[in-house]
């Protein structure tokens, strides 16, 4: 069963005329990690708030086409039991934490408790999600003294103790320097390799090529690719979109462009320096051959 | 890492037995607490005369050192006394008209009759001010909440009100951040009045947009996190249930505050 | 006249020191990126440039004068702060009155204000959105009216506190010609950011901190060539540069026209 | 076509983001106080988040948000709980206003000042005269006792002392809630109860649009 199948959906939020999202049709498939990219405006906020209903549930406007998440129509769901199979998570750190529990620990519990959960099982969950999350440090701290980033990790935590199946997340990244978002991601992949299906909106594209299965490129509100990440970031459509690649596909192009072009475009840096590597020693002979 | 998810167990488990705030008076049910200071800060009103008033106030240090909680009651329950009781008593005094003044200075012209009435309503403002103070003191907002919502107050309602606590916290810090964002494009928040003044909207403004704006991302979060569930919510925190004497102890109390009304109103007192 | 910091300590309000004995020049029209990891002083040493923190000892002039008897909104029109988070600028419930704002405060005569503004408008790009409510516009734009509100004051020296956050391709591109305009007019731009991307195609100079100190202060060839000064400032290089350095290809060069050539 | 029932009702039907505006409101009655203070002005400036509340929200919100600032403010001043009534009906006469539209145009908005500065000024007076015998404390007692020593009778001397320094109070108060009126986006007032006002649709328009509903 898909996690998301879109046919041919549009939406435009109410007070505004310019559509967010137009005509996209999408299949997204369970387990995997997709990121969404695109230039500011493009849609991917729309397209990651669609997946969870908030769009056009919560934030009204006009939906055409059809929208079904996990095999159901979006409609269909109950919006209490969609909140919870799919986890979201905001940008903003500071947005995630509730601001009214005293501990890290009765932050992740509280979905649990709104839930009925009784409090010994709480107490496990948790914890087992404090383990899972390597977290244990900062259970006993006040949730609204932690930095950005551990802030960043609380609200994942408190997503996951949900059980949701799949996460959404909107610019995990985006408030948090690199070693965070190095650590964030760690955990994304992590979660990933339980099991879970990711969705994700991110600018730093370095490290959507190092982690994302697929790409989802939006501009204008408009699909412009969806594929393998190797695959989008290599084609020429996201150049002409305006759309951010990895430093190395660049430079890969560049080279191209002198003359030069590499035996493959590249995404990481691993791969660009396989690829370089193997041209330095390999060279002559390659030469050679030809 | 597994000496940090130790850490976690031994810190989930606290949450197994009841809060223990390590002093009866602290552990007491904070409805109860709230009930009985009510009963002992309304009950001068019913006695003529400042004694009783005084007799509550010099109650409630006494309540405070059993509960352990002198040291954060005193101070600001003397700094009330000198602030508002002082004041109060002063300006009755001086200004009630009577015959006999003590002494005469301009239009004042203090009796004793108005010490005595000034006395006496000094005395019940701060009777009815220390019950406040010691509450706050002695069960916290966060327990009181807690009570609350196991008798079927909305967690909406206690929502809102923890919150606000949160709230006052981290608009005041945006606010300092505010401040010297607008200092740093210009604005003068130092000099006369009316320069002073300008500076006022560009500081609060932004605080309050930037928190209307998260509003939408607040919701949806809690959302996720099944706040809006219609099934009962269960508590990590539990409280020790009152126990029997401390209900007995309350219904005493509420029953003599009673007695004292029902008595000055057929004037036995 | 420069912007100089001499053998500058702070210390946050809990006795903690924010940044120890920092020695810094800023020049006119120079191109300056602070970078670090988050509590290295990088915020500390900005604002003691322009007045928002005063130093506990040594000196910071500017242009010659001690900040330490001047306020703040007066350096504000030597030395344009535009912090991290557009949102705790603006304030006003148009894109064309929170630019016209300062020169109104300030009571700048018409003509000279419909200068300035319609410089910034052009420089930052707003041309369209002039009767907006910023807060209906994205965070990308909401940078940019944060920028421009900075940009219409007559600021010889800009800091821009994490430009990059959130841009787009075409916003990078914006912000990228923006910083290049403000050369040509000898303004200089000081930034902390931890986009090193941006650094290198952007700046100049490169300064270093770590634990309230600077570890390296130079041109970014230098400076990013040092293994021993990125570990102790935990920042990395770019990631082109990085791979060239994988590579063990022998050459300092930082910007991706650059690094082309080298390869072979 | 959509199944709009089920769905749609339940995200209606729960107050939206009247809840989170509430403590909002709260705080910035005491951070409004608190700039003022830092900016050493001679006025209080502690009823904005109450007016805006109900200006954006409805009566009862602002009535809450009056009445819980007013409990939070007793736990340093008990005293100030005797006033709580005043606060509550600065947010009710808030929401009452912005039904009318007053909140939308910047004359009828400084007009309202009056009847803001009418409650503050005479019921905090009445309220000071009943529950204080006309002796109650902070800044203004100190007023009073100096007209009362100028020979004044104290219920009047209330009277002067208060209604004036409302107004000085109420004036910024509400042009400062107009302007910040006008500073929320547009996405943002669809969501809020009364933010169909500024939106300039009627009721009717904004009945089958969904504006929410307060949790009272």
């Amino acid at each position: 069963m898909a996690l998301a199948t879109l046919r041919g959906v549009s939406f435009t939020y109410a007070y505004t005329n310019e559509p967010a999202l137009r005509d996209i049709n999408l299949t997204l498939e369970e387990g995997l990690l997709y990121a969404i990219i695109g230039p500011n405006a493009s849609g991917k906020s729309t397209l990651c708030a669609l997946l969870r209903g908030i769009v056009p549930l919560f934030h009204e406007g006009e939906l055409t086409g059809s929208a079904e998440i996990r095999g159901r129509n979006l409609f269909d769901w109950d919006p209490a039991e969609l909140s919870r199979e799919i986890g979201y998570v905001f940008e903003n750190p500071f947005t995630q934490i509730s601001g009214i529990k005293e501990t890290v620990f009765e932050e992740i519990a509280l979905g649990l408790e709104n839930l009925g959960m009784p409090s010994d099982e709480v107490i496990d969950r948790v914890e087992q999600v404090v383990e899972q999350l390597e977290l244990g440090a900062l259970v006993a701290k006040n949730p609204n003294e932690l930095s950005g980033g551990q802030r960043q990790k609380v609200a994942f935590a408190s997503i996951i103790a949900m059980d949701a199946d799949v996460i959404v997340i909107d610019e995990p990244t985006s408030q948090l320097d690199p070693e965070s978002s190095d650590a964030v991601f760690a955990i994304i992949a992590n979660l990933k390799k339980k099991g879970k299906s990711i969705v994700l909106v991110e600018h730093k594209m370095d490290l959507v090529a190092q982690y994302a299965d697929r790409v989802i490129a939006l501009n204008g509100g408009r699909l412009v690719i969806e594929g393998p990440t190797s695959e989008v970031f290599t084609s020429p459509l996201l150049n002409a979109s305006d759309i951010a690649r990895p430093a190395v596909t660049d430079l890969a192009e560049a080279l191209a462009k002198v003359g030069r072009p590499l035996a493959r475009t590249p995404v990481t840096r691993a791969e660009a320096a396989d690829l370089i590597r193997a041209r330095m020693k390999g060279g002559p002979r390659a030469n050679r051959s030809r | 890492m597994s000496s940090e998810s130790g850490n976690s167990v031994a810190f989930g488990n606290r949450f197994r037995t009841h809060v223990d705030r390590g002093n009866p008076i602290r552990n007491m049910d904070p409805i109860v607490v709230f009930i009985v200071l009510v009963a002992i800060a309304i009950a001068p009103i019913a006695f003529p005369g400042f004694v009783a008033a005084a007799i509550v106030c010099l109650v409630y240090p006494v309540i405070a050192l059993f509960a352990g909680v002198a040291r954060e009651f005193l101070p600001t329950y003397l700094r009330l006394f000198l602030v508002v009781g002082l004041v109060l008593f002063v300006l009755r005094a001086a200004f009630i008209e009577g015959k006999d003044p003590l002494f005469r200075l301009g239009n004042i012209a203090p009796t004793w009759a108005g010490m005595e009435e000034g006395a006496r309503f000094a005395l019940l403002v701060m009777a009815i001010s220390g019950a406040v103070t010691l509450f706050f003191n002695v069960a916290t907002v966060r327990y009181l909440m807690l009570a609350l919502e196991l008798r079927g107050v909305t967690p909406r309602a206690t929502y809102v009100i923890l919150a606000s606590f949160q709230s006052i916290i981290d608009l005041g810090r945006h606010a300092r951040t505010v401040l010297e964002a607008q200092q740093s494009r210009g604005i003068e928040t130092q000099g006369n009045i009316i320069v002073r003044a300008r500076a006022f909207f560009p500081i609060l403004a932004p605080v309050f947009l930037a928190a209307i704006n998260q509003t939408e991302e607040r919701a949806i979060s809690l959302d996720a996190r099944a706040f809006n569930s219609n099934v009962s919510h269960t508590h990590l925190v539990t409280l020790r249930p009152a126990r029997p004497r401390e209900i007995v102890f309350a219904v005493v109390v509420v029953a003599a505050v009673l007695v004292a009304f029902i008595g000055s109103a057929l004037g036995w007192l | 006249m420069p912007i100089v910091l001499d053998e500058v300590a702070f210390d946050y309000p809990d006795g903690t020191p924010a940044v120890e004995s920092v020695s810094l020049h800023v020049k006119d029209g120079e191109r300056v990126a602070i970078v670090g990891q988050n509590g290295a002083g990088k915020t500390t040493t900005v604002k003691l440039m322009n007045g928002l923190l005063k130093p506990r000892s040594g000196a910071v002039t500017v242009d010659g004068e001690s900040t330490a008897n001047r306020t703040t909104a007066m350096m504000a029109q030597t030395v344009g702060y535009v912090f991290q988070n557009p949102d705790d600028q603006i304030f006003t419930s148009s894109v064309q009155s929170e630019l016209e704002y300062m020169p109104k405060y300030l009571r700048w005569e018409e003509v000279r204000r419909d200068e300035r503004v319609a410089r910034a408008v052009a420089l930052c790009g707003l041309e369209q959105h002039l009767e907006t409510n910023p807060n209906d516009l994205p965070i990308a734009i909401r940078k940019f009216i944060a920028i421009g509100a900075i940009l219409v004051g007559e600021c010889r020296y800009i800091i821009l506190d994490e430009p990059t956050a959130g841009l787009d391709v075409p916003g990078l591109r914006l912000l990228n010609s923006l910083i290049d305009h403000l050369q040509t007019e000898g303004i200089a731009v000081v930034t902390i950011t931890h986009d090193m991307r941006f650094v290198t195609e952007s700046f100049d100079r490169v300064v270093a901190m770590a634990g309230g100190t600077v570890v390296a202060d130079g041109p970014c060839e230098e400076v990013f060539a040092d293994d021993d000064v990125l570990k102790r400032a935990r920042i990395r290089r770019p990631e082109v540069a990085q791979l060239v350095r994988d590579l063990g290809i022998p050459t300092t060069a930082l910007r991706l026209d650059d690094i082309v050539h080298k390869i072979p | 076509m959509v199944n709009e029932s089920a769905v749609v009702k339940f995200f209606k039907g729960y107050g939206r983001l009247t809840i989170f505006m509430m403590p909002i409101g709260i705080a910035i009655n005491f951070i409004g106080g608190q700039i003022a203070l830092l900016l050493k002005l001679p006025v209080y400036l502690d009823s904005i988040g109450t007016i805006l509340v109900g200006a954006t929200c409805g009566m009862g919100p602002g009535a809450v948000v009056g009445a819980i600032s007013n409990i939070l403010n007793a736990i340093t001043s008990p005293p100030t709980l005797a006033f709580g009534v005043l606060n509550i009906m600065f947010g009710l006469l808030a929401g009452y206003l912005a039904r009318r539209g007053v909140f939308k145009s910047w004359s009828k908005t400084l007009l309202s000042a009056i009847p803001f500065a009418l409650i503050g000024g005479v019921l905090g007076a009445i309220i000071t005269i009943w529950v204080f015998g006309g002796l109650a404390v902070g800044g203004g007692a100190i007023v009073v006792g100096a007209l009362v020593a100028l020979g004044l009778d104290v219920n009047t001397a209330n009277f002067v002392a208060q209604v004036p320094m409302d107004i000085l109070d109420k004036v910024p108060t509400v042009m400062i809630v107009f302007a910040i009126i006008k500073g929320i986006p547009n996405r943002t007032h669809a969501k809020l109860p009364l933010g169909y006002i500024y939106l300039g649709k009627n009721k009717a328009g904004a009945s089958t649009k969904p504006s929410g509903t307060s949790v009272s």
